[in-house]
């Protein structure tokens, strides 16, 4: 490799891209020049810089421009990733934490009342706040009692986290067996799409006992969507 | 190579000296190079690594053969070195006069009557055996010592590469859908008294949609019915969303009005101000 | 860039490239593999590392393997330009420091005797020093004899600052028969390139004239060796 920076624009890259990977410090054109015996024009390097992080914009790290100058730096995206590379003993929620996320993932939507009826100890707000700040959990509303408590739910990013497509594939607590004990909700029935006709009914009878008044609707919307199938 | 260059016409012009045969070949050079004023001696002495250092040097320069030492004219020429920095008090390294003293005594021995003439040959008889086998470790390892200096060093010849990895890389816990199962098993058997919760699949997707639509609707205004039903929802979806709608009007958190059956049904947050539809 | 890594083998080319781009030290496999809730398999891993080295080769930084494991390095042809960018100048080592490297590299485990033994000279205890503060040599134990001296070998960060991956990777020793050859780099002491005119420059008498006194008897004995020949 013959490098001749100060003649082909390419060596130039070549020179520019490994002073900034290896530099501990982000780089202003100053410092660059001092690499070169007769330094290129500051229009010269901001070319070679600008189409240096071009040919960067799609990988895991990119060239970036700071207050203090130039450098690599890896890419958020890629955070999942490089946070899990160095052993260093990961960081956990406490058990609060823990409760109140799984109160407000499998009972949403649910206020801070809610909450702590669950748990039978006061929900600290910091909990919230931490959920909140991490983007997992939401203010979806207010429920329409004195106070208008916050009602909290589960956000997509909080599924992403988990690596969860849809709530449903949190583990289901169906089969705890002898400790929980039926309640009315679960009486829901599960539903497969081959079953449409026979929940259908169902649907039918349930809807009817509580909301009469949509009955016509909801045939209305289920039946063409029956029509088209899944 | 400036040295030979500054040698070679210096030989020439010293007067000639008498002839020596070393193995039978004239040796004519032999002392040449031996006289150092004290001050270069000092640096000269100093570019050696110590007396095997030296005697190899002197091996070397006058391409004698390691293993078939000339002991005579190494033994004079290193003695040479070490008195002329005894002459001019130079600090000598003990190491230097132990050599000396190890030279003289193998060169003493080989002019006793050879042992050889009368035993087995051996060259474990040879005194010079041992030094020959230092001189060429020493010079294996001297060599050894110059290639790992030739290598590309860390910090010097090449450098390593550092990327920034930006703070937010502050790491996160992380957590298990496991975990938060077993968070909510936790919560249960505390409370054995409570009403204990089960909770399948089925639910799950109900409550993903109350927490949906309840993010879709806004305050005070309504929102038709059907249009809380995705486009191109199956029927497990259709399913869930109207069991869902069930669910929060249940809660009271949304209400829900027709104003004639088959007329647009409507839904809104619930609002005390507003009395429930049913 | 919503990345696949498991599926995607540019994806897991990204994520390794940014992942050894943003380590301080060498990434081995199981390092490598600790980012991944699912580790692809090693010969996976193999397979993009080496990708990943074919695509780097004509640029200043090459990926290379080296005893703890894969990382990115500037090449030493980028050296004119990338040194200039360093405010103190790397050390240069000197003889002694060397041999007594070479010795423990090439003979570990050894004691401050045995380098002794080779080298002929005492060793200054600074020399382990500064090969112990550069991290390439550690006490790796006693040998069991009076005095339990301190036997010493080479570290991984040795190899590392090297380049190598195993100690086998280092240049091979000249076979002591051809060192009876003349090397001609080898003739020649080591002299600082200042010096050599106040050295050689003044080498102009037979030092024989001047060896009197107690050495005149060794010169005789000499003398009359060299008559015999040896």
């Amino acid at each position: 490799m013959n490098l001749q920076p100060n003649q082909n624009p390419d060596d130039l890259k070549r020179v520019l891209e490994a002073a900034l990977l290896v530099a501990r410090e982000p780089l202003a054109l100053p410092d660059l020049k001092r690499m070169f015996d007769t330094a290129p024009a500051n229009a010269e390097l901001q070319r070679a810089l600008d189409a240096l992080a071009a040919e960067w914009h799609d990988r895991g790290v990119e060239l970036v421009r700071v207050a203090d100058g130039w450098r690599f730096q890896s890419r958020p995206e890629m955070q999942p990733w490089l946070g899990r590379m160095k052993d260093e003993k990961p960081p956990r929620y406490s058990r609060a934490v823990l409760e109140t996320l799984a109160i407000i993932a499998y009972r949403q939507p649910v206020t801070r009342g809610d909450i702590e009826d669950i748990r039978g100890v006061s929900v600290n707000p910091n909990i919230i706040k931490t959920l909140e700040e991490r983007g997992w959990i939401e203010a979806i509303g207010h429920r329409d009692v004195p106070g208008r408590p916050t009602l909290f739910g589960t956000t997509s990013h909080f599924l992403c986290d988990l690596g969860l497509a849809a709530l449903s594939d949190l583990p289901p607590l169906e089969e705890l067996g002898t400790l929980v004990v039926p309640n009315e909700t679960a009486l829901i029935p599960e539903v497969r799409d081959g079953d449409s006709p026979a929940v259908f009914g169902a649907i039918v009878e349930i809807a009817g006992a509580r909301a009469p008044h949509i009955f016509g609707a909801v045939i209305e919307i289920a039946g063409a969507g029956l029509n088209e199938s899944p | 190579m400036s040295d030979a260059e500054l040698l070679d016409p210096l030989e020439a012009e010293a007067p000639p000296a008498p002839v020596i045969r070393v193995r039978g070949e004239p040796f004519t050079d032999l002392p040449q190079d031996l006289y150092i004023p004290p001050d270069a001696l000092e640096v000269f002495l100093d570019a050696f690594e110590g007396p095997l250092d030296l005697l190899l040097y002197l091996i070397r320069r006058q391409n004698l053969d390691v293993l078939d030492i000339p002991m005579a004219a190494l033994t004079k020429q290193y003695m040479a070195y070490v008195e002329a920095a005894r002459a001019t008090r130079l600090e000598l390294a003990a190491e230097y006069l132990l050599m000396a003293a190890m030279l003289i005594d193998i060169k003493s021995r080989m002019l006793l009557p050879r042992r050889e003439q009368t035993e087995e040959a051996g060259e474990g008889d040879d005194p010079r055996a041992e030094l020959v086998r230092r001189l060429l470790e020493y010079e294996q390892m001297k060599l050894a010592g110059q290639r790992l200096d030739a290598l590309p060093q860390a910090g010097r010849d090449f450098e390593t590469v550092s990327v920034f990895l930006p703070a937010a890389a502050k790491r996160l816990p992380s957590v298990h859908p496991e975990e938060l199962a077993a968070a909510w098993l936790a919560i249960l058997s505390r409370a054995k008294n409570r009403t204990h919760h089960r909770i399948g699949r089925q639910e799950l997707s109900i409550r993903e949609h109350m927490s949906r639509i309840l993010k879709r609707l806004v305050t005070g205004e309504f929102m038709e019915f059907k249009d809380l039903f995705p486009e191109s929802s199956t029927v497990h979806e259709l399913v869930v969303t109207f069991l869902a709608v069930l669910e929060l009007t249940k809660e009271t958190l949304v209400d829900v009005s027709q104003a004639e059956p088959f007329a647009p049904i409507y839904v809104r947050l619930h609002e005390s101000s507003t009395e429930p539809e049913s």
